[in-house]
């Protein structure tokens, strides 16, 4: 039996389960996986954490340095998600130049700590117009089992909770470095809630083999305040409006969910 | 996004005098390319965007072809000279997330298991932006599909709704876009009542995004009744050069 | 039948028919296909055409931006010519780094401009050394129907015709944007005429079949006082001397028809 | 190498408090990610670096494939966040080489005629670095091999000894080796006695280099334990885990 | 080109000593490689070029061959050091220009169709640029198709023709490229009659451009002469190499 | 018979003579090829040299320029090694980004120069922090027939050694070329000695049939002093510690007859 027929048997499987209110792995619909967040990790990086959601692991390390603001924000410092499916972490994934996926997954947890303004940006401007703060976050998926954004995500936020800035003087229109550091100045904490769409009913963080029998996905980020920041339909099938705001609803409770756990640890 | 320029007038209006829930004018014209198997192109505001559509083609290179259905294809691409400061042609990771949502909007509409082993390519080209590119890009792609004649469940259509100075307004443009609170983009297929492309950013509580939804999906409806009219009159005109050639 | 086959005897045709004076498409072997140039149709955009030769189309749109001399021309402003060859515009095109075709194309347009001084480069300095005009001419093909060159140029020339650049004044050796603009210095008007050999016999604006059909093609770049600014041949074929002196002759005439009809529109 | 910095202090310490001829502390686990068919993690120091062995699998491309034997590939990559200054993912010309010679340090071990046709791939990510990361790199890539089943003549083991200070230091970290005389990494299959990768920078006489070597070897010989035990133990937690599934 | 430079004395010579119409001394070597299956090598002026020839070969990647005639490729690279300010190693677009054209400016010479399904190859390095290494190469590049046994119908040679302060000249070099009025390269097949190669940049006026035409014709001639001759001397060589191996 | 076992018999046959001693091309286990130097070939090159080794044939370019510093080397020039493999020197070579073979290769004659501390980069600084001397060592192999290590080593050894920088006086903090010419500081000379491990056999030089049919490759770099400076162990087989030793001592002898060579030409 072919390796397609295979997977297409055990999609409708998982799809018949889902169908009747159970998963493959024994979760409810709306269960997370066991979720573990560890930080500090990379004693080299100004900050760092991992993340594991059931078998899916990533890292995240943030760098701290100094450079431009941009031209149309002077007065504030900068930040740039990085992602990278490193071939270690799944027999799909190639060495080489970010793939779309990977790419996406950075773009949507960049949107979701930019929109929510979780690192507050105008506290990293050391001179106005010339010298700011740069903040690089790097995601490193390391284990792929499904549902990398919100494992991604997670760690993003739990690496910036941990990131100490080094404290810079200003003296004569140029930076100094000193010794000191202080806590990366952090006023939102965005949490993504991904459903993925099977057999017309919505399940959370789905793992992997879910991700291939789901028709759709829909990531859905709240801040504390239980606003949406940011919103990311995936996955080639479609959604309801009913769906749609059905996942909302229940992302926002998800979302309450884990920012408690996080603040916890 | 800093609100700080005022975009809402006293008497309500936007910065371009429109109301809140009114569209911008839309100009579609279907068959548009001579060498693409299907072509349209739309004008949305200040956005002109070209899409053009080859397939179902043989897939190269071939280690991608799909046994049991059409590999579906797509590339946003923005035109150097498109935007405010020149756009360098390679494309960035931007345009790289908009081609694959844009496809996964599309994905859906499309019988793709009825050409196994070929591939179907999307190419659209923004020659100027100006705000809601991924929304126009959607619907002229659709556009570009059904005149290649590709066999659909639906036309998508897609449009956004967002927040500026605390009102909900349809289609932002450039300005409102930055410097709003919140853009919502939705592709919508009418008929089947189904949203194919959602994304969102900004701030808006769930109830303000309930709206938002239901704003773009209304802009959609009436952005639908364009996409028909143009395709009826490409049709009408080659109707007309097919009798004139019959003659 | 293999659609090589096809296209054999398809280029078998096309060779016979100009053997005996005629083209597939009507035209005699002297004539262009119906030629339109619009510009001004990308706002945003400080100048922009679009040219469409038959069923060729051509849109093509000026930057400009202020930049760095080069060192060996430190009173002088800067263009730049680039190409882009879309794969909306043939099946034969295909996204990724330029073509070796696209990188030709760009060239003998940026050959024509600069070697008949088209742009007055010297009133294009504004710091001398320090701070000029750079303008960013973009080619972008959007249908490929055959004489990609004399399409590229025309809509090269007529959307420098249309470009307005923003007025600077120098200030403590910075520059300040103002809210004027002036025409872009355009001090010549080179026209590219390309011709192609097929059957020993010349033919001016070969669409695509008749590219395919042909041994060489021969552009030649006239200026304004009918001299000569830039040549090349392409193809994989040869020719005679008497053939390109022939050829020189045919193009320059055909250039004086279509300088007049640029500048009457 | 200027050598202006102490490295050696009075009691004949080295700057992390280590004698000449004492590896850094050392932590290693075998089978510690579920996509892989093997994998390991090791710390050494400040190091921390995790490889994967995917294989033996179908070669991609196949024209790559060998008909008498398993191609062997191996990259070696640093993580942006593993270094002072954040590095860009991009593999850099050392990445490149150290991807190298690492394949080559482990390729006399492999039976690689065994699965001709196919591929074996080794990934070794370098999420901390603090000198002799091409070492680390070849001992747990070792490992991730034996936890893939793969089957090897010996395991392979790596560790650098150099100078400092004129002293001959084993196991060197990044500050003796960026400040000392010298560097000599070397790959060792401590059954059969033989070297596999060797590598040098800085100066020694033919004589220093003897005893660099041979004191490479004994801390080779000592990592070679921690191997053994790590192995030892994935092998006792899957029979475990075996026996809990029979229970 | 500002021809604020004086390129012609009083007494009508040139910035090298030439007259208008001489060239510059040429040097050429016929089978200077062992690996290539054709190569060359040429000195004009300061011009250092080598050409080699790889073919007829099988075609890697296979899905380009032709059904009906060898694959003509060829590749003109400048060496980082060949010009004054280093070169980075990275094809320009000029060096891809110039590749296209030394291309088609050697096909028509080849009799392609004798070998299907092949490729030709040929590799142009310029070792130090001293102006027109665009028809120096081609020069070479012919010497090194006829030493690879490649059928020819004619040798094909280049040599540019231009003008510098109000003078045609023939065979420019760097100064009198870069500053002179016109530049006009031009390869040519002697005994077909047939030019396969010609560009021209500058400004000169119909008749000024058939005599450069003409000038640069006579050129090739000239350069002819040296081709057949350095082939002549290979065959000898060849010829003594075989017979002291028979002897 | 298939390439693959034409080569195989080959190899056999390389490996059964040195087993016994000998050479397919005559040499003793310890002899180079006929080795030839010349400097000065590329006049517009700072510095330049073409070594042959047997049929392995390498041009060395030296490019001078003025760049930055190092930050954490301010009072110091710069110096790169690049190596390309033009494919007119091999069927196997590719044109595109250097391969790992071209990359390992610079890299080892890199650091031959810089552990050996060959350049006196020191005396290459011109304004400290600012403006030092840049050198550029491009290498490229004309002819692969073996041993590209050593014909590389020696060819840019040479090369430095015919290297002329100009002379910059620092006026206001810029520095400024005179027409003047300095030789490039050399402080030491480094040379490097590849030996092949065949039938457990060492060998030096050996060429390119030699080096498919050889389990491993050593190259060790000595400097003036009889010191070793580099490194580098190659190929998919491996060594004892007793044959390494061996190498070394033999390496030694080796290198002492071509520095002779070298500083006699």
């Amino acid at each position: 039996m072919s390796s397609i027929m295979v997977s297409r048997i055990r999609q409708k499987q998982i799809a018949q389960m889902v169908a009747s209110g159970k998963r493959l792995d024994g979760r409810g619909l709306k269960d997370y996986r066991p979720i573990k967040v560890e930080t500090g990790i990379i004693e080299k990086a100004e900050g760092s954490s991992r993340a594991l959601l059931g078998k899916t692991e990533v890292v995240v390390g943030v760098k701290v340095e100094i450079g431009d603001p941009f031209l149309d924000r002077p007065d504030e410092g900068v930040f740039t998600v990085n992602s990278e499916f490193v071939p270690l972490a799944s027999p799909e994934f190639e060495a080489g130049p970010p793939s779309e996926e990977s790419i996406e997954l950075a773009r949507v947890v960049d949107r979701g700590i930019r929109e929510s303004k979780a690192i507050d940006l105008e506290k990293l401007c050391l001179i106005p117009g010339k010298k700011v703060y740069v903040i690089f976050i790097d995601i490193y998926v390391l284990n792929h089992d499904g549902n990398l954004i919100d494992a991604s995500s997670l760690a993003s936020l739990a690496a910036l909770l941990n990131t100490k800035i080094p404290v810079y003087v200003v003296e004569e229109n140029e930076v100094k470095k000193t010794n000191d550091y202080i806590p990366l100045p952090i006023k939102n904490l965005p949490i993504s809630i991904t459903l993925a769409n099977i057999s017309d009913k919505l399940i959370v963080d789905p793992w992997l083999e879910e991700e291939e029998a789901m028709s759709a996905r829909l990531t859905i980020t709240f801040d504390k305040d239980n606003r949406i920041s940011a919103i990311q339909k995936g996955g080639t099938g479609a959604l309801t409006p009913q769906q749609i705001m059905e996942a909302a609803y229940m992302a926002k409770e998800k979302a309450e969910e884990l920012r408690k756990m996080l603040v916890k640890t | 996004m800093s609100g700080k320029i005022r975009l809402i007038n006293g008497n309500g209006l936007r910065v371009d005098g429109r109301r809140p829930n009114e569209l911008r004018s839309i100009k579609m014209e279907v068959g548009v390319l001579s060498n693409a198997d299907g072509s349209a192109y739309i004008e949305q505001g200040k956005n002109k965007i070209l899409a053009a559509v080859y397939g179902p083609r043989e897939v190269h290179p071939r280690h991608l072809a799909l046994p049991d259905r059409a590999l579906l294809r797509c590339r946003y691409h923005m035109a150097p000279f498109s935007v405010e400061e020149r756009k360098s042609p390679a494309p960035s990771r931007r345009e790289i997330e908009l081609s694959k949502v844009i496809k996964e909007a599309l994905e859906p509409a499309i019988f793709l298991e009825k050409f196994p082993r070929t591939s179907i390519d999307i190419f659209i080209e923004v020659l100027q932006a100006d705000g809601g590119t991924r929304c126009a890009g959607t619907t002229v792609a659709a556009l570009a599909l059904a005149d290649a004649g590709i066999p659909m469940r639906d036309l998508v259509v897609a449009c956004a709704a967002g927040k500026v100075d605390g009102v909900l307004v349809l289609d932002l443009n450039d300005i409102e876009d930055k410097e709003g609170e919140a853009d919502v983009p939705v592709a919508y297929m009418p008929n089947l009542g189904l949203i194919s492309l959602l994304q969102m950013d900004g701030s808006l509580t769930i109830e303000e995004f309930n709206q938002s939804l239901n704003l773009a999906m209304e802009g959609c409806k009436q952005i639908y009744k364009f996409q028909k009219e143009a395709l009826r009159s490409r049709y009408v005109t080659i109707k007309e050069e097919v009798e004139e050639c019959l003659r």
